[in-house]
């Protein structure tokens, strides 16, 4: 059972992650976009825990969408508005603030496929579905599978690690990596490196 | 990096602070980002709307008559979030409609497309036009929308200042854009002024072309040239992409990416006017100077837009803007 | 030297005729070296004109209406000899007089006495302004001629322009001279263009304030410091020696070096305009951009008049150049 | 008795000088200037040549006015009007196209004097004149004591880099160097340096 409250400490958990790399994520950002990924990821994930506390007392629902409102008002380049959309995926599939295996499954799909809407990027394409797209597969395989929590954010954490070490063999298609062809291998995609400190941070959370 | 600025998290608020403060005739400050005009536009004409990250100054500030009515700034290199770009929309909400111009860069992109869905729920009425003018080494290859989006705003300005519908506005503006190119000279990289990081590095004696606007490095390499010969490289491939033949009728601006001197902007101005002239191909309009920079990137844009009478009319209309005078 | 040009001798040929054919509704080039309105002055109004050696781009381009009307050019950092001033007087020369504005540097000066002496044999009427606006570290010593020239040239254009006697002009312009203060802050040395040396050097994290334009070095070296109190630092001189008090009124510009970004220019208005009103001086005319730059060295010129209701009326003039939008 | 010729020979045998200086010239600008000493110097002793060459079937004293204009036609900075100055007054004091030892001095003592003219500085002002003034001097005293043209050129050569060399010890009260107080000190001044070349030339050539 995921609830309200462990979720709320899995979010601080993964924006904690990121506020101490964001330098390295704007380095690697350094390599093939502009320099900022750290900055933008930082911003939209300090928004996150903001709208965690301001709204500690609505009901989930309410927490998540005003978490993606937050993150989408601030100034996210790429990542304000995945990350916001990522939210209000989750945000459709929050029935109550206590959620069985299987809503919890649900949820991250949710949030996963608004995700893809805007994204329109495929694994393999470079970008922070390399790490999405498995960190999801396992976690929902897990908690369908009738693993604990723990289990499963580890399993995804795990997923969305190797998903980001594999952007390194990849030529970008989206993002703007996209205009460096075959000379993007060899570097990781900021994005799915910041996927998977968030995923880490879940898992952490959860033990 | 060696800057003359104060916290890193206020860069953009002070520096749109201090540019509407410098043109209080031109500019107003409305809600911290969004750069409006001192004196709107009659709500009986299309408003004009544009938008993009910080850190490219001036671009903000081409807002005035026969200019744009607002734009949207985000932060230094992020695209203004969705939330921000629909605050502008509300603002300039009208019967006549708004043309909402975004540079191809998946952050604006995305953004924009957000901002629609949510503009369409308001009954707000949005056109959209996206530019991707950037040439590209291999063919194919989508172009991103570098400076050419300024030479866009002018034509779209003047032609919604004539009191155009949006969708006359909106045709003049996809037949400028489909017709105009650019393309990047890079010889220096840029340095994030909050994180102090640079985008890639650059040998003493490179360059890159193609190379857009941070340094992403999508371009290609070669040793670095007389302005003359970039110039005329360049040119060359204007050429190619907008198939321009004898007889035909150009903009040529020359857009300085942040550290060029304008020495080398007038120079490659000289060079590159003289090419085209000797393909006999007549340079009807042009401007030099500095419209969207990378911070202290070294290099330039060139850009180009073949003309006809309706697009040389709106060129000539009378405008008025911070940074461009006509 | 990384830069975009091509032979070191031809640098300043290329550059105004680069200038001139990007901006032809404005300017043209007479004689390779002189800068002229593309549409000439009334004869019976006072011609304006100015003088200086190039690679202080745009400077030669505050050409056109309310305006310069011609401004002679010499080669990089070198002023224009004696015949080329002269040429220009005797383009120039007509009843009403002729107006010459020379910063006071060696050079200059020197050039500007001599043309003057060969004027005076040919029976040119022509009056002179030096302005000298620099603030110096030391008081006595005598400053030289920065970019508050700009400002002046707005100032006398605008008069002549509506036609009022050279005793008129020479008198609201020395009025304004004795006003107006310039200071500058240097940050990273500009190089020459065409033998591509350094003229000195900076440390990491150095600056200098008082340090004229080609990083001769009379300045005062010091840490280098944010924005704002670089801002308030030079604002505080600035008041100190026009002795301005509340109630006053100015015109603030702030006037980028080569190097330095817009976005830091912004930010340096923002903060010396909050400084000047925290102090009750109001700023009612400004200014930010490229005015008088020295290549590619980093840092601005703070410039600074005291304004009263004639002056303030003559800032106002509608006017015309390319590097002015009013 | 200097003839047209030899001045022709000794002016061109000084602008030689400076053109080999040139570039060390401009680095004494930089740093005390703005680094471009040499290249005007060098523009204005290159338009020497040229009038010299385009004039050479013309009296002295046209030879002499053309070369001023010559060089008051090029953007000297401070040197084009300083150096033009001195041709002028050359030409004032140029009766005939063979001088005498007296009239040598002479139209040595006028070029100087048109030059401080225009000039205003004093020796010790770290200027030109600090070599000009002490080359004058030891050319007309030994002209007028009967030394040959070749000792009294030579001996002119000496005080001018003399004077040269003693411009490190001054405080410029001239030229852009002006503003540099104290810290001046140490460094030549490269208009000083510039007229101790001309004058080896002349020395060189009249041997
Ligand atoms: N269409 C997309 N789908 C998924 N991720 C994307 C997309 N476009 C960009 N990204 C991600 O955004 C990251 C860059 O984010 P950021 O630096 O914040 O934005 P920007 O590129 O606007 O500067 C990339 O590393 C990539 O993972
Ligand atoms: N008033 C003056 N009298 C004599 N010499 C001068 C004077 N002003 C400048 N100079 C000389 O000019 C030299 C600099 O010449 P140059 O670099 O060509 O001119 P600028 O200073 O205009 O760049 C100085 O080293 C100094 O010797
Ligand atoms: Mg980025
Ligand atoms: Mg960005
Ligand atoms: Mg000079
Ligand atoms: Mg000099």
């Amino acid at each position: 059972m995921l609830t309200k409250d462990m979720l709320t400490a899995m979010l601080k958990r993964a924006a904690a992650n990121i506020a101490a790399e964001h330098t390295a994520l704007s380095e690697l950002d350094a390599k093939t976009g502009d320099g900022d990924h750290g900055v933008t990821i930082n911003r939209a994930m300090t928004a996150a825990v903001a709208a965690l506390d301001e709204n500690a007392d609505k009901p989930l629902v309410q927490l998540l969408n005003a978490i993606a409102m937050k993150i989408m008002m601030c100034d996210g380049g790429s990542t304000g508005p995945l990350l916001g959309s990522y939210f209000m995926g989750m945000a459709m599939k929050a029935p109550s603030d206590t959620l069985s295996a299987e809503e919890t499954a649900c949820m991250f799909e949710s949030a996963l496929n608004n995700f893809s809407g805007i994204s329109r990027a495929k694994p393999g394409d470079k970008t922070m579905m390399d790490a999405l797209v498995p960190a999801t597969a396992a976690l929902c395989e897990s908690l369908r599978g009738g693993g604990s929590l723990a289990t499963a954010f580890a399993s995804a954490a795990r997923a969305a690690a190797e998903g980001a070490e594999a952007t390194r063999n990849y030529v970008a298609k989206f993002g703007r990596a996209r205009t460096m062809g075959d000379r993007a291998i060899g570097h990781y995609d900021p994005g799915a490196v910041s996927i998977s400190h968030i995923f880490r941070g879940f898992a952490e959370a959860s033990v | 990096m060696k800057k003359f600025i104060n916290t890193p998290e206020r860069l953009t608020a002070e520096l749109l602070e201090g540019m509407c403060a410098a043109f209080p005739k031109h500019l107003k400050l409305v809600k911290e980002k969004l750069v409006c005009r001192a004196e709107d536009k009659a709500r009986d004409k299309v408003a004009v709307l544009s938008m993009g990250g910080s850190g490219h100054e001036p671009l903000e500030g081409f807002v005035g008559p026969g200019w744009l009515d607002c734009f949207v700034s985000g932060d230094i290199f992020a695209a203004p979030g969705p939330h921000t770009v629909m605050e502008a929309m509300r603002l300039l909400k009208r019967d006549a409609g708004v043309l909402l111009i975004t540079l191809n860069h998946s952050g604006d992109v995305l953004s924009a497309n957000m901002a629609k869905q949510m503009a369409a729920m308001e009954g707000i009425k949005v056109k959209e036009i996206l530019t991707r003018e950037e040439i590209r080494p291999t063919e194919g290859e989508e172009g991103r929308g570098l400076g050419g989006c300024v030479l866009l705003y002018k034509i779209v300005g003047a032609a919604a200042e004539k009191g155009w519908t949006l969708d006359e506005v909106c045709r003049v503006g996809e037949k400028f854009n489909t017709q105009m190119a650019a393309i990047a000279v890079l010889s220096e990289i840029a340095t994030h002024p909050a994180t102090g990081g640079q985008c890639g590095d650059m040998g003493e004696k490179e360059m890159e072309i193609c190379a857009g606007q941070h340094g992403e490095g999508g371009g290609v390499r070669m040793g670095m040239m007389s302005a003359k010969d970039t110039a005329e490289l360049l040119a060359g491939k204007v050429i190619a992409k907008l198939g321009l033949k004898a007889g035909d009728e150009i903009v040529l601006a020359i857009n300085g990416s942040g550290k060029a001197t304008l020495m080398e902007l007038f120079i490659t101005f000289n060079d590159a006017k003289k090419f085209f002239e000797s393909r006999k191909i007549r340079v009807v309009g042009s401007h030099v100077g500095e419209m969207l920079t990378v911070q202290e990137a070294g290099g330039y844009q060139m850009l180009v837009a073949k003309m006809d009478d309706e697009l040389k009319a709106l060129w000539d209309a009378p405008s008025r803007t911070p940074f461009f005078c006509s």
